[in-house]
């Protein structure tokens, strides 16, 4: 094997790591919310630091693959995918902070009914993350055009999501405030499976070198 | 822009001896583009180069099959004059060669030979400033071609072969013999270059290849694997083995 | 370690010994012929006719004779040479007929002279006619150098970077455009060395032309090519053997051979000289 | 034909020129020589002790010839081979530039000093001079002519020899050196065994040299026609005796024929040597480029 | 001037005339709102795909360039950051018709009272945006560092304008879907700010080789 | 993990005549790794990296100041056997130059000088499989190393380098007479090499250097103008001119 093959299988393996990472801070965040237990928040508003450092390896790392092994064809184009991707992770990683911090707010104050389409959006969503990186991983084009396809699910569950939360609002305006977070909440799960989308893609592009995104209908 | 092609083989097959070096080829060298030849050692890569312009009828032995064409005329028929057809198609070679005299002289030389009286110190500047010389040896043509850097004396090999206007230059690895200093050098002189001539250059520097040329063709073993624009054999080639050749996992 | 810095030390010892002996051995025949030769030499000596049986007078037939033997040769040799020595290099491909030709020179070059001198004698002088004269030794000799001066051109022209014609060939040069612009101008210097060493060669021979030219006396320069001569090497040869007086001819003989090395030594020195020149000014 | 083809076949009769004038050479030789052997038997000839042309009848065994001519190569041999092979080694690889700037065209100009001056100084210098030493009856012996043919062999031994060894390339050197071998092992054991073939054929050429030369051991050598026993006895070589011998016979008579005869063996003898380094220097050519 | 050069400068073109198209897009998305102009918002989502074909356009040809070119220290820099900034340009495209949509949904009802928070932040992240490509397209790294700062402005009105619009739900349930949508312009707006201030932390890394993102308080 | 200095050379000056080749010259070449020498051409690379073994002695006229440890002794000290420096500090030139002799006595060729008598067939081995090269030639160990391929010769000269376990290998341009073939084979071997040993290697393949090196030291004129970690050099150098010259900006 070669030398920079060792080191590509190596940014791989930290990029899987970062993925369970961020994977993990989604679903504490969201279990924050469903077992109103401010501490998991925190926890996933801290674990934060490390996966901005984490990112920041990883595409040092990359750029000194580039910069010391100037890699053609499908080795740069995975390079490139792979800055891109982890670029993608750290953002979904953000956005899982964001979720925690409107889960703080959110316990702050006394429950609402308690929102089943969140979970289940959730489960949506970090399965098409896993699916994406692991497409990744596997060079597998094909799981990578399904995950593309479940990004409409998604996006179909939030517009549910956000009109059932219209009518608590209109019902109750004193629910608005944590409303409009869960609101925040639906959209960043939705973000998240934009993201996943975005990850399936570059997937594409490496093994196929067709860019696909914007192709599909907006 | 259509471009045309300048240059065309077709099922081009060549034989040393017993050893079948070039296989059914088929390329089209497009005008005012350059073309690169990239392949590993002993592919045939200079023999095909050479091929274009017939310096191989130097060495014995050797059997061609199928059409060579330059702007449609058949460069293998009998009725094409060798001398002709070399002085339509120059050739650079890999170790600057430029005779032993003076910087003038070198240039002269194809006017020279070619009984031209007139206008000669006028053509001889018009090509070394074409080659990006005329500066650097402007107020010493009197010199010796041989005290000039490696560089610049390919660069004067380059002035020689633009001095009878061919139509296309041919480059057998013309900067292997050079530092990167020169050779970055010879490459800007490239891009300048293809605007008039159409330039077909072979190198197993395969980041030069993907540096200066619009198209590239990959040979293995006398055959031609693929054969495409620089951009797509260099981020998604088509050939699993040109592929691997590219990205180093070859042999 | 130890050992094999003394084994060092005297493999080294012995090299410098060897040189040693053989400077020592090569100089002191010069020295020998340049202290016993030099009271002999003088102005007369040089430019007079011999006299009184060889035991007294110059040796100018012999410096002449030499002369005339050596430019013969040179002048009947080089032409012919060259024109080998371009097909050699410029025109023959490998292969059978190429490799006969150089086994050819290479033996030529291996003949023993006395071998010319009587091939000399049953050509030139016997079958052609020439009797025994300057033309029959200066063809001898002439065909005896031949391989040194096709060797020295062709080394010459195999000198000048196969590069230089492939540059001119493909600029549309003809194949004899080359040879006559590029590839001859520069092994002009090698020919030229070649051509020297080829005359000091001619000029120190003495068995090829024992039976083809040379005579112990003659009394009169030469008028014509066909005439007989004396020349340096046979002179003294002539003077050790022949004659009765050896006694007044040791003499002779010293300054005759001084007289030969003088120019056969000037003569090299002045190919190597310009051999040297040639490599020092090379860049290709 | 055109312009081209003519100029081709212009320079093709020159070539053909040495082929010519060998076999010319050899024509001549057999012409004027074979018919010898109508007349002498070829073992005869050869294997003959006695060479005795102007008796009447006349002997022609030159078996004394032969061996005269090879016991003197032989000794210069012994001489030149060492020294020759010592200089060149020392001029390539030991000499300071400045001195090897000397020494080398001195000994290429010495290579030229004719064959007879050396003969003559065998003669006036040398010969008395071992005759004194080891006080025998005349310093005109076959050792006499061995060492000044070893002399006169001995640059061009190292001329050659030295070419051989310069040309072995520098990287072989730097390669032994930084491998931690001394300069003398790098001679030993790289510079020298790579070179070996160009060294034996510079042996062979200066035996074949040795071997066909006349005016020295035409002078010096003694002249004796008979086998020798010991070094410190005069001897007579083939070349010798055509030199002196043919200016005395009779143009077409059984003694020129024989001298032309012997002439046969002496061609064939050199051609074989010159055949030999012709191979072996063919092989190193081979050898040197993979 | 090298080819590479060259090359590199036609895409630090192509980049400033992507930047001019993106900020007319939030621009119109903006003022198709105050207007109460639809036909403005519809040109801007219409706009999207050529932004969407560019950026493609961008990445391939940067992509190319370090595979032909092999370029190295800023060089190498300077490209991976153009394929990074393009990416945020683009993104910004899609908040731009993320705004303009949430326009034409506010269009077809009444209009609430202006809110001149809005064309306030409009002018601060524009603003934002067009210095950060600038100190992109000049190098200069006060300038960005200048953009990064003026983020916390930006976070700042966001949150003032959420605020704002909570206080209007409250009074008046009725213009809860719109204040939704104005809330949703809002975090557009401030995401845009958020994208700038990342396209300078880009700048400020191609020339001085500091990833500083992350590093400055969350 | 810390690594320490095996070579450190301390205001290393050289002049060759007149010319002042290398100035001032302090360096640090760290165990166990590859440290990579660049710079254009004539700036002094390959005479530095000759002054380490002291094969610069070999050259007439050259004066040398200052120091150069070799694991804490000064190796121009009296005292130091240049016969042992140069086994402890092996050396791989720019052309392959094996002996021409066979496959193993080319390998054997240090330990036979040595004097040594046992165990050289196994000694061989090992030095062949440790360059990689074993299992190509295993089974014609008796044939010239002269027919073998360049890169193969390469590889063999490294195994006859390793033979007598140096503590250093310096390599100068080893792989610019190789095709990129044979140069991606030593690069691959080089990675594996420096688990034992130091290496340090002159090139002018800035991608070369890129890829092996850890440690990069760029030469300008004779001057040590930056030196540190390769990663360093190739995203971020310290020096303008470094910068310049990386990316091909320079003269
Ligand atoms: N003059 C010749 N006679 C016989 N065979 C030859 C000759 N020149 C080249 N060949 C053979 O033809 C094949 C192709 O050679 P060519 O020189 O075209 O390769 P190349 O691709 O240019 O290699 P490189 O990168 O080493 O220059 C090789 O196998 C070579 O051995
Ligand atoms: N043997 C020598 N005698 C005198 N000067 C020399 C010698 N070898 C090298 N030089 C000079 O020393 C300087 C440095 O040479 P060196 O060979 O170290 O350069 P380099 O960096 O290795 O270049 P390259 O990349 O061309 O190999 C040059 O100016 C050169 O001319
Ligand atoms: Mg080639
Ligand atoms: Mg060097
Ligand atoms: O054979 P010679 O050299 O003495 O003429």
């Amino acid at each position: 094997m070669r030398h920079f093959d060792e080191e590509k299988e190596l940014l791989r393996k930290r990029l899987l790591s970062m993925t369970g990472k961020v994977e993990e801070s989604i679903k504490k965040a969201i279990k924050s919310l469903r077992d109103r237990d401010e501490s998991i928040a925190t926890k996933v508003v801290n674990a934060d630091a490390e996966i901005d450092r984490e990112e920041v390896d990883i595409e040092e790392k990359c750029i000194e693959l580039i910069a010391r092994y100037q890699p053609e064809a499908i080795d740069l184009r995975t390079i490139i995918g792979l800055i891109k991707i982890n670029n993608d992770l750290e953002r979904i990683g953000d956005l899982s902070v964001n979720i925690a911090c409107a889960s703080i707010r959110l316990l702050e104050k006394p429950q609402l009914k308690p929102i089943v389409g969140l979970s289940q959006m959730t489960g949506i969503v970090t399965g098409m993350l896993a699916d994406s990186i692991k497409s990744f991983i596997n060079g597998d084009v094909q799981l990578a055009r399904s995950v593309c396809v479940r990004d409409n699910e998604a996006d179909e569950m939030r517009n549910h999501l956000i009109r059932e939360l219209l009518t608590y609002m209109m019902e109750d305006p004193k629910t608005i405030s944590r409303c409009m977070d869960l609101a925040l909440i639906a959209r960043n799960l939705e973000r998240i499976g934009d993201l996943s989308t975005n990850i399936s893609e570059d997937v594409i592009y490496i093994n196929e070198a067709v860019i696909i995104r914007h192709h599909r209908a907006l | 822009m259509v471009n045309k092609d300048k240059i065309t083989t077709e099922n081009l097959n060549l034989w040393f001896g017993k050893n079948h070096v070039l296989k059914d080829i088929n390329i089209g060298i497009e005008e005012n583009k350059i073309t690169a030849i990239i392949g590993p050692s002993g592919c045939g890569k200079s023999t095909f180069l050479r091929c274009l312009n017939r310096m191989n009828d130097l060495i014995d032995n050797t059997k061609i099959t199928g059409k060579v064409s330059l702007g449609g005329e058949n460069v293998y028929n009998n009725r094409m004059d060798v001398v002709t057809l070399r002085r339509r198609v120059g050739m650079v070679f890999q170790k600057p060669n430029p005779f032993p005299k003076s910087i003038f002289e070198n240039v002269a030389y194809p006017l020279r030979i070619q009984g031209v009286r007139n206008g000669i110190s006028e053509r001889v500047r018009k090509a070394l400033s074409a080659a990006a010389l005329w500066n650097e040896v402007k107020d010493r043509l009197n010199i010796s071609a041989l005290s000039l850097s490696g560089g610049q004396q390919q660069r004067l090999c380059i002035a020689r072969a633009l001095v009878t206007e061919p139509e296309v230059i041919l480059m057998d690895e013309p900067c292997s013999a050079l530092d990167p200093i020169a050779t970055a050098k010879i490459e800007e002189l490239l891009f300048t270059l293809k605007e008039q001539y159409t330039i077909c250059i072979v190198t197993h520097n395969m980041q030069q290849a993907a540096r200066v040329s619009e198209c590239a063709a990959f040979l293995l073993l006398g055959e031609l694997i693929e054969f495409n624009n620089t951009n797509k054999i260099f981020t998604n080639p088509a050939d699993k083995r040109t592929e691997d050749y590219i990205t180093g996992r070859f042999g | 370690m130890k050992k094999r810095k003394i084994v060092q030390t005297i493999g080294f010892s012995l090299l410098y010994l060897s040189v040693f002996i053989a400077i020592f051995a090569l100089s002191s025949i010069l020295y020998f012929v340049i202290i016993k030769g030099a009271g002999v030499i003088n102005w007369e000596f040089l430019t007079s006719m011999p006299k009184e049986g060889m035991t007294k007078g110059g040796i100018v037939p012999a410096i002449l004779g030499t002369f005339y033997l050596a430019t013969g040769a040179i002048l009947f040799s080089l032409p012919l040479g060259i024109f080998a020595a371009i097909y050699l290099s410029e025109y023959a491909k490998q292969g059978r007929l190429v490799r006969i030709v150089r086994l050819g020179i290479n033996n030529l070059s291996g003949v023993p002279s006395i071998v010319f001198g009587l091939f000399g004698l049953g050509i030139f002088v016997k079958f052609f006619g020439f009797g025994v004269s300057i033309l029959s030794g200066a063809l001898t000799l002439g065909i005896l150098i031949l391989p040194t001066i096709i060797r020295a051109s062709e080394e010459a022209l195999l000198a000048i970077p196969e590069s230089f014609r492939e540059a001119s060939l493909a600029l549309g040069a003809t194949k004899w455009q080359t040879i006559k612009g590029v590839v001859l101008p520069n092994a002009i210097p090698g020919i030229m060395t070649g051509a020297i060493l080829g005359v000091g060669r001619a000029a120190g021979e003495t068995a090829p032309i024992l039976f083809t030219a040379t005579t112990f006396f003659c009394s009169r320069l030469p008028s014509s090519i066909f005439d007989e001569i004396q020349a340096l090497p046979y002179h003294i040869y002539a003077l050790m053997t022949e004659g009765t007086h050896s006694e007044l001819q040791v003499p002779i003989a010293y300054g005759t051979t001084l007289v030969l090395i003088s120019l056969v030594l000037l003569i090299n020195l002045l190919a190597i000289i310009i051999r040297y020149k040639m490599r020092k000014g090379k860049k290709w | 034909m055109t312009k081209e083809k003519f100029i081709k076949r212009f320079f093709l009769f020159f070539a053909l020129l040495s082929i010519f004038f060998l076999a010319g050479i050899l024509f001549v030789l057999f012409k004027e020589g074979i018919s010898a052997f109508g007349k002498i038997n070829l073992g005869g000839f050869l294997f003959g002790r006695s060479w005795y042309p102007t008796h009447t009848p006349g002997e022609f065994g030159i078996l004394p010839l032969i061996l005269g001519s090879l016991l003197v190569t032989v000794g210069a041999l012994v001489v030149a081979v060492p020294l020759g092979i010592g200089s060149a080694i020392y001029i390539s690889e030991v000499a300071k530039p400045g001195v090897r700037d000397v020494i080398k065209p001195l000994l290429e100009i010495l290579a030229g000093i004719p064959s007879v001056v050396y003969g003559f100084f065998g003669m006036v210098v040398f010969a008395p001079f071992i005759q004194r030493i080891f006080d025998i009856p005349t310093g005109l012996t076959a050792f006499t002519a061995s060492v000044i043919l070893g002399i006169m062999a001995l640059p061009t031994i190292a001329s050659i020899a030295e070419d051989a060894i310069s040309s072995v390339p520098k990287s072989y050197k730097e390669a032994s050196l930084s491998l931690g071998a001394t300069e003398w092992e790098t001679i030993a054991r790289v510079t020298v065994p790579s070179a070996m073939s160009g060294i034996s054929a510079a042996i062979i050429l200066g035996m074949g040299r040795a071997i066909g030369e006349t005016m020295t051991v035409l002078m010096v050598a003694g002249g004796a026609a008979v086998i020798p026993h010991t070094f410190f006895q005069p001897v007579r070589t083939m070349t010798a005796t055509i030199a002196a011998e043919m200016g005395e016979t009779m143009v077409g008579g059984i003694h020129y024929q024989s001298l032309f005869a012997i002439a046969i063996v002496l061609f064939l003898l050199t051609l074989t040597f010159n055949i030999i380094a012709d191979h072996i220097s063919h092989r190193y050519k081979k050898k040197m480029t993979g």
